[in-house]
């Protein structure tokens, strides 16, 4: 294969008939700078709401009269639960210190600690919360009052409306993120396909007279190919400088704003330029050498 | 006479709605042989010479080239038939973003041919058809009689065994016209079996060839011109394939 | 202007020389479907954005000695605040009773109530929360300690950092989500112009054939405007039809838990639809008459 | 003899790339005339055809069609202009996705010919073409000279003042070219304006009409032929414009 002849041949096709590969360019352009913006922001997005998630614990607040075997024991057993990630154990002290307000000011004047110490379980799935708080729950004979595993608990807490809510919110912005980025993706490839293909159709009298002076399919299909790279990776790269551009005038001076909450686990720039970039070759130079088969057929 | 390099063996084309293109052809070609083609228009002329260049597949019969079934032939091999065969067709073919040079070079490349050779051959061939002056303009910006002769140049610039021209010079005034099917004949002498579709009687009388005349897809007449090898000798005599001279200056 | 041989034009076009009419169609559809899913996400993030917003308060804890005239007096104050959308008092038993768990308990086993009583002010926009505080605040005059501008206040709340974290995401999401909006409309009107121009210049050959023959600007575009009309018309009813289709089999089932958040503000199916359509048509209808102006000019 | 219909003066064209397509051309054709245009391959008729339909703009000089002076015609106007002329383009320019009947009922539609008008029209100048049983064919599906003769019936189907032909026998054998001729030849004696750019040297010297002669883009002859009205007169004496004949039945 004569690539140094092949380039020479798609550059041509670029200059003098600049019309069908304009519009490859930018569609190419345009799906890359969409997804460019769309990745980072369901990457924020799923990030958040895992890190929401990850909040989520179940706290076993303790009688004031539990033994210390008992406290550890019921450690054990909690630290033993496959479910849980870890435990720690808050002390009445602890419990006040991390009171502010009013209610503080309020114990002050009291001069008695009225809140219990307790352990807060932290799940390994925020979605086991409930099979943590069941696992200490046990029902007494008539079924009717909720009694606990240990008698040191006095009572289990995992705030259920609020985790219930949590995991909803949380699970439905992953489902849509998630959701509207594999339909982002599989539409831009679809879009590139489908503009390529039409830029194709448009000089199909050109490859029906090539393979009438004898040129073989791949001799025909090369140039589109390379003209498909440099398309794709021209698409790509205004796109990529523009989300540069814009991420530095318009997202950098304000991400203080949303440093807040989750700009650390954001995409790296670089393997986000990366993934476009391939990914906008890819389809493009994929697209061309597919579509071509169809007019090679014939 | 060489051996058969075109063998029509009861060649039927009947077009998708049910036009007859060509029916129960039988016929032969032999090598170095210069035969004309004629017939009224909407005959089958330019239907036999796709057939041969396998635009399309016959409805029935056998086609061989150079002792090969074309009809059988796999699709991958097809643009290596094409390249054997230099073609000029009716409606020119000439690629639109392409200059003349790059046009008559196209049938080079295709063939893997090298760089000296292409500069060698292209200009050499459009010299030969009169359009030294017009390599880099592009088929847009030609009269109608250029396109014609750039198609002309392209299918001759690899000296392909086996040459086919449907209607070389309906664009063309008769001195050009002369001029070039000189040139056609100085290529048949070289040993190129040559076949031309035209409509050019003066011309086909003159030159006392072989003449096939279809007829509503018909093969009516297949015969020798009497007086054979005589009068368009004379003109052609004095062009030594060895010397080839000039077309014409523009 | 003889519309029934326009149409009948538009549609011998769509029948003869269907790649480019089917690329087109393609375009808007799939472009009508990413906004369809697109618009409704917007309208939930905007909406739930707005609903975690829209509770935010400023809370104002009176001191337990505060006379009458000037508990009084200090709600006419916030009253006549034009921040200030409403002003609700809470007294020191309600406060009690919106406690649960084992504070309550403690609380039940003091014998007193600890908590203060307190004015809760709703404000017109979540982010005058700040100016509320400081229209309630004095600077001392040695410039140190925080003083109020009525005895009666113990202390102002309005969870600063909360507050500003909540305003911060909210704004976020506002505009990450406004930002991809306007993105994704901009772009499918680019994409959807970009492919009939493309799909024009296939056919600009007959075009010219067309001129050349006498046919006057019009004459020649109302066909390609008339099939715009239907291009656009089949890619928005396809679209809408696959929304409808992806609406009853995934979302309906599945709505209880999108309910939690904001589902009741999400737009209506008929209006989007509406919207949707109209958009592809007018975008395909006007593209392609504006599209072959450029071939129509030379 | 009528007023003039065609008028050049000082008329030069300089394609962009600085070649000479005409230069300094000036001439008039009267109503009612037949003039033939001739002259070697890539002299300038086409160019002269091409700026009378306004294709492109005179570097200079004024052109006039029926008295207008067209170098200064609205873009609005153009299309006008063009259903004035019934013009043949050397490369036929039919509309690929339209049949045989829809190609040339598009030069009436343009106008706005009623239904009855083209259903009439129609069928009755393809008949007169040779062209009845491919109504409904597409261009693609027509030899090269029957697709030339869909171009000569659109042409002449909306009864234009004024006709230009460019090599609208090319593509034709001899009988069918006469019969062309002599249908273009009916045409004018019903008081059409005619201008043939042709290569067909037989037909010329046998119509006995003015010939514009053409060489490097300057008009180098005008002249009417010796024997004016004379010999082709005879041949298509027989042939009445109000009963005009088919040319060929297929
Ligand atoms: N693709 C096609 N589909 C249907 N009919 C066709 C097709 N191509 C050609 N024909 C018909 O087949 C017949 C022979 O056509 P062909 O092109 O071989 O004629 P020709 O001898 O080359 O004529 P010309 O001298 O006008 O070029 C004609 O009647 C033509 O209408
Ligand atoms: N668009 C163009 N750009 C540049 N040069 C052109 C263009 N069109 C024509 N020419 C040149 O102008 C000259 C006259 O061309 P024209 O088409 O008028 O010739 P013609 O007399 O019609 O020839 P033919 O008999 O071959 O059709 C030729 O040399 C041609 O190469
Ligand atoms: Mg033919
Ligand atoms: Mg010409």
């Amino acid at each position: 294969m004569n690539f140094r002849f092949f380039t020479s041949e798609a550059i041509r096709t670029l200059r003098r008939n600049s019309a069908p590969s304009i519009a490859a360019f930018l569609t190419v352009m345009v799906t890359t700078l969409v997804l460019g913006v769309f990745i980072p922001i369901t990457n924020i997005a799923t990030g958040a709401a895992n890190d929401v998630r990850s909040r989520l614990l179940v706290e076993v607040f303790l009688n004031d009269n539990a033994t210390e075997q008992q406290v550890a024991a019921l450690r054990k057993k909690l630290a033993a639960n496959s479910d849980v990630k870890s435990v720690t154990y808050v002390s009445k002290e602890d419990a006040l210190a991390s009171l502010e307000g009013p209610l503080e000011d309020a114990s002050e004047v009291l001069g008695s600690n009225p809140l219990p110490a307790s352990f807060q379980a932290v799940p390994n799935d925020p979605d086991q919360v409930s099979q943590i708080v069941a696992s200490l729950e046990t029902t007494s004979a008539n079924g009717e009052k909720k009694t606990y595993v240990s008698p040191a608990i006095n009572d289990v807490q995992n705030r259920e409306d609020e985790t219930e809510k949590i995991l909803s919110i949380t699970g439905g912005v992953k489902f849509a993120m998630w959701g509207l980025a594999i339909l982002l993706v599989l539409t831009s490839a679809l879009l590139v396909g489908n503009t390529i293909r039409l830029s194709i159709y448009a000089r199909r009298r050109e490859v029906e007279v090539m393979r009438m002076v004898g040129a073989t399919n791949w001799f025909i299909r090369w140039p589109f190919v390379i003209e498909g790279i440099f398309v794709g990776a021209a698409g790509g790269l205004v796109a990529v400088l523009m989300l540069l551009i814009f991420k530095q005038t318009i997202i950098d001076p304000v991400s203080d704003k949303f440093a807040l909450f989750a700009a650390p686990e954001t995409i790296n720039f670089v393997n986000l330029t990366l993934i476009l970039m391939v990914a906008a070759v890819g389809i493009s130079a994929a697209g061309s050498g597919l579509t071509l088969r169809r007019f090679l057929r014939a | 006479m060489g051996s058969p390099v075109v063998e029509f063996d009861h060649v039927t084309k009947i077009y998708d709605d049910g036009t007859v293109g060509l029916e129960n052809a039988t016929t032969a070609i032999r090598q170095g042989e210069f035969v004309f083609l004629v017939g009224p228009t909407g005959c089958g002329k330019s239907t036999f010479i796709r057939l041969l260049m396998k635009e399309f597949e016959a409805t029935e019969g056998t086609l061989m080239i150079a002792g090969r079934d074309i009809t059988k032939l796999s699709r991958d091999r097809i643009p290596f038939l094409r390249r054997n065969i230099g073609a000029v067709f009716q409606d020119f073919k000439l690629l639109p973003n392409r200059t003349v040079y790059d046009n008559v070079a196209y049938s080079l490349l295709v063939t893997g041919a090298s760089r000296a050779e292409i500069r060698q051959k292209v200009p050499h061939s459009l010299r030969l058809v009169g359009l030294s002056t017009k390599l880099h303009n592009y088929p847009d910006q030609l009269s109608g009689g250029e396109q014609q002769r750039v198609s002309i140049a392209r299918a001759f610039v690899n000296h392909p065994p086996l040459m086919i021209c449907d209607e070389p010079t309906g664009n063309l005034d008769p001195e050009t016209s002369l001029g070039i099917m000189q040139l056609i004949y100085r290529i048949n002498r070289t040993g190129t079996t040559v076949l031309v579709a035209t409509h050019d009687k003066g011309m086909v009388d003159r030159m006392k060839r072989r003449v096939i005349e279809l007829k509503d897809g018909h093969l009516v007449r297949d015969e020798r011109a009497a007086g054979y090898t005589s009068e368009f000798n004379a003109y052609a005599a004095d062009l030594d394939p060895t010397n080839e001279g000039e077309l014409r200056a523009s």
